[in-house]
């Protein structure tokens, strides 16, 4: 039902027929604005509210002088016979400018403007302007709402007199990609590309790729050993001759914009020579010191000096630790250049700086666990056998310091009764707020590999389980049914203060379980604390690098977090994995191909074209203040020395504007959204007051009477 | 009507009687933060004071002070600005340039006489619908208190009842006085000159 | 009753104008001079950092802003407790001194010249620039125009700018001059020296050597035995940049010589609703209203002014014309015991004395080993409060007051401002004028105009100052009207 | 220069006629035309100078009896202050071809315009009863005063001080308090060549004897990206570096919003663009453009930082509008309009 009973005439002009005078076909006049307006009813999403027929009959009415030639109203402007309404228009009555009055430009804004399009009118003389997300679905006076839609249409026409032909940038894509971070979202974003036939700079920052999957025995739910399915994927990567893998490497710059950035990165000395190692690890056997390892084996295990991670890694080529390394504190060992067979150990070796011209970039960069000891009441690092989900992975692990072997601080005990403690540092308000999506299938696993490693008794303290995905949930029953006990309810603390009997030794969980609906002390010989996913620590810097924005948490914002979850607002720059928020390895894995999808999909496209919202400098008018030089957050806008100007690089442009605003000469015009086009849609909108008629104003107070006679004459 | 009912309750709007003072205010909003809020408000059908017109902006770091002023000349009573909230600008920064001039144009309105609660800056993302409605009910009300600015028309040039023309054919001119500036004259608005 | 209205052509800026009201009998009844425009400095400077004030007080007028500049700034040093370094002192001193010759130049070429060099009674037509240049030679109007040239450079040498100087502030200066600079000041100065005495020596020529205008200058239809006021050093010479204010009586009897800060005990300024301007008067003596004599408040602060309350000038050359000054035209003291010379019309003569002593005094200035030192600012440590600061405009005793907030933000201002000294002491001189020559409603036209000009002119009058609007020299046009209203002839002419 | 011929027909009846009319001005727009020295006698040549009430003779009514159009230029410097000024300067627009606003009052009202940041009540209170003002009665001035003889009158001082376009149609305009000489010139020149046909007419709204740019252009201090984390008064520093931009030290400079063509003297002495040439090219809001340049590039994030950076401008409506306040988008302070006083 339509607004006021109004019945809507189908396809057929309403009000406003050509005005009078002005030709009813044809060319305009040089100069001359025609506007047409449309006013859409959306059903009765906007008709219900707001007296759409009034809307257009007023608009054809009072804004005639401003241009409009003809103002139709119409069941569903962006239905075909609604684009028709509009592309006849533009043939038959000449019309150069379009206002359309209906939803949100994020909805239907391209429609309306390829409508304008096929009609042989440039595209960005079409506004829509939306009467229905900011009117007539958030207000209920009827009055009030038609009022408001007048003034919105007004500021519209308004605005599209000063609009200009615009043409979309068109640049070229270079088909190399460069992804940084060598985790399974990187890895396989890589992949898919270089299967593809294009070259992939693979870049990571440690010795190996594989990222934190290569440190897990057994993967959820289906509990396939993680090194059975990574290490072929790293192999792959590894000898891919699409590929070229730059581990032990950091990327320090990029410059550019999409299809032609430049990136720097820093390879930093293995002072072992990759041409010439053979990865038998010879080194590794014969070095003397011992490191312990807290990267890979969480601290658990120890390592050699010169080190490959862990046995699969890739590459093989190990890397000396310089800091720890005897020849590099002393100047004497050397033993591993003594054994090296082929050579390869060069104590001499310096960091190196490469550069590389890419097409697209997709970050991958993952993330880090939270650190277990700011929660102080679950004694982590204090107590002995509180141990991170990280350290229980390890200890897991067939190839892990204990070979499997589930055991307490001590290397031998196996534990009786194991706690798992879910949710740590997650979905709490004094961390971090959001659930870190991975934990409890992670915890349910530990309970899984407790029992069959060990048969002890396993606890899991929860708030939610949370068993959203495939299979998820089926391994959550087979959990129970092996015998886990759950219990609702975060714990308090963990202490080894016992007091009852058979507390002394044992470290004592403090809950309140909330199904039972009683405190709990229970006793266990292990606590695993399943901890949440967080953003590294360099999040930020790495955001800024990379022109992308990242939340105030640090996880990267994609363009759209539904509709375009791989890509940022940075055009070229995608993202994929834990990078944007915790994800299971099915979740990264896909985004991983998603990403690398986007790209080449943009690799095939060769030339992409660029919204043409863009800020440009009048060199005649600009005075070289250099106000404007730190307003651009991608470096688009630099000082020529020689003429003493500022510039900028409209391919490296975002669009934002606030140069525009910031130049202090005017200098700097923003096509799209001009200094022209928004003060003359103030004008419109301010043209119409509250109650629907022309907004009253008085004039500025004046002398009362006009000078007397004999001033006049003399 | 919309065939659902309000997912809220309905604000002041419509409550108030006739007689009191419905202010028009101006919006400027960041099109990914608070114009999509704006939306999601609108999806949401979350009810909110017809008073606030909303003006898209790319980003609030596009904010030029100008617009502000020229809206309270142009008889706005009140002029609201929103972004992203500081450190989740899609522009990596630049909501902290606007919050820079936010600060300072409301210190210099302030000395021209009108109520810094005239200009108000409200961060709300993508995602804050409903905040962002709540803000704009806030706003209202705080401007309905403080009643109309009511700011005077300006640049009305009274030249009588002169005809310029005819004194240029007097005497002998060319007709229509001096040549029209370059790219034509836009009688109708000032910004036409620039550039 | 008939009304005659003699109205500048700057009617049309809103300029000052002239009423003369008949009595039945057509004696003049009344004489009004209005001015009809205000700015409201005292307003809007208030709020503004003190800092801004001497650029900002520039503006109240555009023929005399070095005048404003200085007063500003001392009144700037004063709110901030600072005592500028030497050389900045020198500095703004010697921009003064220079202002002081291109402005007195001007005046008697231009302006006042022209009544005695080419004669009262001469046709208008003549009685301007040119008319003086056709008398004394085009060479002299070249070195007019290089008076002129030569002083705004070095105006903007110091000061930045050759109208509305930038570089005196709190404290101090902004910057300082090169020896380069230096010297073509001291050449400059050197040359204005000489071109001071040439001037004299047209004077004595043209004006002295010709007893009707002794006559004239001598004569009671412009003599006014008023008050004087001047700045004076701690030698009772005349100084135009610093001192103390000294009054002296028509009896040639010192009334006193006060601290600037002191202005408040000594004057106030006397309000009348028909005009914008306010008439200043010795507060002790009162306001008696527009009438002259030892028991009326009314003063005048001219160049006659300073001679005549300074025992001598500061200078050789300049104390020399001094004594010849007196010794021409007041021979013997007054019975307060210094000589005074009430004659209006020497004032010219008076200027072409301080246009002498400014030269002098630039040379002096510009070959002081100090003026090229860089040390030129004083940071201000305390906090500010309250300051006056008074300078000698070439139009009367010039006086800026400023209170400000601890952040040396203006909460109050006070102007009094140089023209605003003559305003009573004008009106007087038209009315007086008037009298002399309008009976039984008979109007000598042209003399009436001649006189009421001159007796306007040789106070220089600059209402730019005064009203914060009235700029430069003032035009006069006379409208006679019938008992009707009606225009029946109008007379005009510059002044 | 000599006095006028009748204002109609004779010798000079072919000549373009120049009228220089000021309002309410300090007089530096005068002293500036009188300061293109040798070329003033250029300006007589080419023009028959009709009106020039500062410098000679002209009669007002000659103006009135002329023909509408019969100027050809009239250069208007001061602003509208008074009903009286704003009456005349309509009167000669009637008159003349070509309006110009001359000067930064005429323009954009300059220092006088910031008396609408006050009443006019308020602005006449304070004149007329300062500290040294005896006024026991508190005497005001009085459009229309009885005195004993008769009725005196006065113009009117306008509520809210207005500049020339907002009263009158003006054609061109010549920024600067006061405007160089040098450009003065520049621009008479320019009319003069497009009068006798060696030269194009500007267009209509152009701004004569003044760059499209800002005085940065001119300014021959080294400039480098702005990064300002602490705004200084002049008074509180020694002195600057006379190397480097004066912003850059932190002194508020309005050079980079400010038009050029003064040839940037006030940096070169090291005290500070105060903007008396007005907005660059285009520019609609002049304060509203410094304000946005500052706070772009100041260094702080939090809305406690900006503020203590903010401090160090302790009169933000002074600082932006010092010159242009009177032709700004508000034009005036609220309590100009707001409380006329009366």
């Amino acid at each position: 039902m339509s607004g006021n009973g109004h019945q809507p005439t189908e396809g057929g002009p309403s009000v406003g027929v050509p005005a009078e005078g002005g030709p009813s076909v044809g060319v305009p006049a040089e100069g001359e604005i025609r506007i047409g307006v449309y006013v859409c009813h959306c059903g009765s999403n906007i008709a219900g509210v707001v007296d759409v027929v009034e809307v257009a009959r007023w608009a054809g009415e009072a804004l005639k002088d401003r241009g409009v030639v003809i103002a139709r109203e119409y069941r569903f402007m962006c239905s075909s016979p609604g684009q028709d309404l509009i592309t006849d228009d533009i043939r038959d009555l000449g019309l150069n400018r379009i206002v359309v009055a209906a939803c949100s430009p994020h909805l239907h804004e391209n429609t309306f403007r390829n409508a304008t399009a096929r009609a042989g009118l440039n595209p960005y003389l079409c506004e829509l302007v939306s009467i229905r997300e900011q009117d007539s679905w958030v207000h209920t006076d009827k009055a009030a709402a038609t009022a408001k839609a007048k003034a919105i249409l007004s500021g519209g026409v308004e605005r599209v007199r000063r609009n200009t032909p615009l043409d979309a940038i068109i640049v070229d894509i270079n088909a190399a990609t460069l992804v940084v971070g060598g985790g399974i979202a990187g890895i396989q974003a890589a992949l898919e590309i270089a299967d593809a036939g294009f070259h992939v700079y693979l870049v990571e920052k440690d010795a190996s790729i594989g990222g934190h999957m290569a440190q897990f025995d057994k993967t959820f739910p289906t509990l396939d050993c993680a090194a059975c399915i990574l290490t072929p994927r790293m192999v792959s990567a590894g000898t891919h001759p699409n590929v070229t893998l730059l581990t032990w490497s950091e990327v320090t710059h990029v410059d550019g914009y999409v299809g032609n950035f430049t990136a720097t990165i820093l390879k930093k000395a293995r002072y072992v020579d990759e041409s010439l190692c053979t990865g038998c690890g010879v080194c590794s056997e014969k070095c003397p010191k011992n490191v312990i390892d807290e990267v890979y084996e969480a601290g658990l295990g120890y390592r050699k000096a010169i080190y490959t991670p862990f046995d699969q890694a890739v590459p093989r080529t190990p890397v000396i630790d310089r800091q720890n390394c005897t020849y590099f504190e002393k100047g004497t060992c050397k033993a591993c250049e003594k054994f090296c067979e082929s050579n390869a150990i060069r104590f001499d070796q310096q960091d190196e700086e490469i550069t590389i011209n890419i097409g697209n970039i997709i970050l991958a960069t993952g993330y880090e666990i939270f650190d277990a000891r700011r929660i102080a009441q679950y004694g982590y690092g204090r107590l002995p056998n509180v141990f991170t989900s990280l350290e229980f992975e390890r200890l897991s692990n067939s190839a892990g310091p204990t070979n499997g072997r589930i055991v307490l601080r001590d290397g031998v005990t196996e534990p009786k009764t194991v706690g798992v403690i879910h949710c740590v540092g997650s979905r709490d308000r004094n961390f971090n707020n959001y659930c870190s999506a991975i934990c409890c299938m992670q915890s349910l696993k530990f309970a899984h590999l407790v029992k069959e490693h060990t048969g002890a008794t396993v606890y899991n303290f929860y708030i939610d389980m949370r068993t959203v995905a495939k299979s998820y949930d089926e391994f959550y029953q087979r959990v129970m049914e092996e015998g886990t006990l759950f219990v609702r309810g975060k714990p308090a603390e963990v202490t080894e203060a016992g007091r009852l009997p058979g507390e002394e030794g044992k470290l004592i969980v403090q809950v309140e379980d909330t199904l039972a609906g009683r405190q709990r002390r229970i006793p266990v010989d292990m606590v695993v604390l399943s901890v949440g996913l967080q953003p590294r620590a360099d999040a930020k810097e790495l955001a800024t690098r990379f022109g992308i924005s990242c939340s105030s948490d640090g996880w990267a914002i994609e363009k759209h977090p539904k509709l375009d979850p791989v890509a940022t607002m940075t055009e070229g720059v995608f993202i994929a994995g834990c990078v944007s928020g915790p994800k299971d390895i099915p979740s990264s894995v896909a985004q991983g191909a998603a990403a690398a999808a986007r790209v080449l999909g943009r690799i095939q496209m060769k030339q992409m074209n660029l919204e043409p919202i863009k800020a440009s400098v009048h060199a005649d008018n600009c005075s070289g203040c250099r106000i404007c030089n730190t307003m651009c957050p991608y470096n688009a806008i630099s000082f020529q020395v020689a003429a003493g100007v500022s510039s900028i690089n409209a391919a490296m442009c975002q669009g934002c504007g606030t140069c525009v605003a910031a130049c202090p000469a005017g200098a700097i015009a923003g096509t799209g959204f001009s200094d022209e086009q928004v003060l003359a849609q103030i004008e419109g909108l301010l043209k119409v007051g509250a109650d629907g008629t022309p907004l009253k104003r008085s004039a500025f107070p004046e002398a009362h009477h006009e000078p007397i006679e004999e001033a006049v004459r003399a | 009507m919309s065939t659902q009912a309000p997912v809220a309750p309905a604000p002041a709007e419509g409550t108030a009687p006739a007689t009191t003072f419905e202010p028009v205010i101006i919006g400027f909003t960041c099109n990914w933060c608070s114009y999509r809020a704006a939306d999601l408000a609108g999806t949401a059908r979350t009810k909110y004071p017809p008073n606030v017109r909303l003006i898209r902006l790319m980003c609030s770091g596009r904010l030029d002070p100008t617009f502000v002023l020229k809206a309270f000349s142009e008889g706005a009573d009140a002029v609201m600005v929103s972004g992203c909230h500081p450190g989740e600008c899609h522009y990596i920064e630049q909501n902290y340039k606007a919050l820079r001039r936010f600060q300072l144009l409301r210190r210099t309105i302030e000395s021209l006489g009108i109520e810094p609660q005239r200009l108000q800056l409200v961060w709300a993302s993508a995602a804050e619908g409903v905040r962002l409605a709540g803000e704009i009910a806030r706003v209202t009300e705080e401007v309905r208190a403080l009643g109309p600015l009511g700011w005077p028309v300006g640049n009305l040039v009274d030249i009588d009842d002169v005809d310029l023309d005819a004194a240029w054919q007097a005497t002998g001119g060319d007709a229509g006085g001096p040549p029209p500036a370059p790219g034509g004259v836009n009688p109708d608005h000032a910004a036409e000159t620039a550039q | 009753m008939e009304r005659i209205t003699i109205d500048p052509v700057t009617r049309l800026e809103g300029h000052g104008k002239i009423e003369i009201f008949l009595d039945p009998d057509g004696e003049v009844a009344n004489a009004y001079f209005q001015i009809p425009e205000l700015r409201g400095f005292e307003r809007f400077c208030v709020g503004r950092p003190v800092e801004e004030m001497p650029t900002l007080t520039n503006r109240i007028c555009g023929v005399c802003p070095e005048a404003h500049h200085m007063a500003s700034a001392k009144a700037a040093d004063a709110v901030y407790h600072v005592d500028p370094p030497r050389t900045a002192k020198l500095l703004r001193e010697l921009l003064y001194s220079a202002f002081y010759v291109t402005d007195h130049t001007t005046h008697f070429y231009a302006l006042g010249g022209p009544d005695f060099i080419v004669g009262p009674d001469a046709p208008p037509a003549e009685r301007n620039i040119l008319g003086v240049l056709a008398k004394v030679g085009m060479e002299v109007g070249g070195q007019v125009i290089q008076a002129r040239k030569q002083g705004h450079n070095v105006i903007e040498m110091i000061g930045g700018r050759k109208i509305h100087p930038a570089t005196a502030v709190p404290g101090g200066m902004t910057h300082g001059i090169t020896e380069e600079q230096r010297a073509e000041i001291e050449r400059i100065g050197r040359w204005s020296i000489e071109f001071a005495q040439f001037s004299l020596g047209i004077f004595d020529k043209m004006v002295l050597g010709n007893d009707a205008y002794k006559e004239m200058i001598l004569s009671d239809g412009y003599t006014h035995r008023t008050y004087y006021m001047g700045l004076v050093d701690p030698n009772n010479k005349g100084n135009f940049y610093d001192g103390r204010v000294s009054i002296m009586s028509p009896d040639g009897e010192r009334v006193g010589t006060y601290a600037p800060a002191e202005y408040r005990d000594w004057i106030a300024e006397h309000v009348e609703p028909w005009t914008y301007l306010k008439f200043p008067y010795l507060k002790k003596v009162g306001w008696k209203g527009l009438v002259d004599g030892a028991d009326s408040g009314v003063y005048c602060a001219t160049p006659l002014s300073r001679l005549n309350v300074a025992e001598g000038m500061a200078t050789p050359l300049a104390q020399a014309a001094y004594e010849r000054f007196y010794d021409t035209l007041a021979p013997k003291p007054e019975s307060g015991g210094k000589r005074l010379v009430h004659h209006r019309l020497a004032t010219h003569w008076a200027r072409l004395i301080e246009l002498l002593y400014a030269a002098e005094h630039m040379v002096e200035l510009a070959t002081d080993p100090e003026i090229t030192s860089p040390n030129i600012r004083t940071v201000p440590t305390e906090k500010p409060t309250e300051g006056v600061g008074t300078v000698e405009a070439p139009r009367g005793t010039l006086t800026h007051h400023y209170w400000t907030d601890e952040r040396g933000v203006l909460t109050a201002v006070n102007l009094l401002v140089g023209t605003t000294n003559n305003y009573a002491p004008m009106a007087m001189s038209i009315k007086k004028a008037a009298q002399s020559l309008i009976h039984k409603g008979v109007v000598v036209h042209q003399g009436l105009l001649n006189r009421v000009e001159m007796a306007f002119r040789l106070y220089d009058p600059c209402f730019g100052c005064a009203t914060h609007s009235f700029p430069g020299e003032m035009p006069l046009q006379v409208a006679i009207r019938n008992s009707d209203g009606e225009v029946i002839e109008v007379l005009s002419q510059n002044c | 220069m000599s006095p006028t011929a009748g204002s109609t027909g004779g010798a000079n009846a072919t000549k373009p006629k120049l009228a220089i009319f000021g309002a309410a001005s300090c007089g530096g727009c005068d002293v500036a035309i009188v300061n293109i020295h040798e070329h003033i006698v250029d300006v007589a040549n080419a023009f028959e100078i009709v009106l020039w009430p500062t410098v000679m003779d002209g009669k007002y009514s000659d103006i009135e009896t002329m023909a509408d159009g019969e100027i050809t230029i009239t250069l208007v410097s001061g602003s509208m202050r008074t009903d009286e000024t704003v009456h005349l300067s309509k009167l000669l627009r009637r008159k003349s071809k070509f309006m110009v606003a001359f000067g930064s009052c005429a323009s954009e009202g300059c220092i006088p315009g910031l008396a609408n940041l006050s009443s006019r009540k308020q602005i006449i209170d304070t004149a007329f009863s300062t500290t040294s003002t005896d006024n026991p009665d508190g005497i005001r001035p009085i459009w229309e005063c009885e005195v004993p003889e008769g009725i005196l009158h006065l113009p009117e001082f306008e509520p809210v001080l207005r500049t020339l376009d907002q009263v009158v149609e003006v054609d061109y305009t010549i920024p600067g308090c006061p405007p160089e000489s040098n450009q003065i010139w520049a621009a008479l020149e320019a009319v003069v060549k497009a009068l006798n046909g060696t030269g194009p007419l500007p267009p209509k709204g152009s701004v004569l004897g003044a760059g499209d740019s800002t005085v940065c252009d001119e300014c021959a201090r080294k400039r480098d990206v702005k990064k300002i984390n602490r705004f200084v008064r002049i008074q509180q520093v020694a002195g600057f570096d006379p190397e480097i931009c004066l912003l850059e030290q932190g002194l508020p400079c309005n050079g980079p919003a400010t038009r050029n063509g003064c040839g940037a003297l006030c940096p070169a002495v090291s005290a500070p663009c105060i903007g008396c040439y007005g907005a660059a090219e285009g520019v609609i809001d002049y304060g509203a453009r410094l304000m946005s340049a500052y706070a772009s590039v100041v260094e702080a994030t939090t809305p406690e930082e900006i503020d203590k950076v903010l401090d160090g401008i302790p009169d933000p409506v002074g600082q932006f509008y010092r010159f242009s306040l009177a032709n700004s988008l508000l034009r005036s302070g609220r309590s100009a309009w707001q409380n006329d006083g009366e």
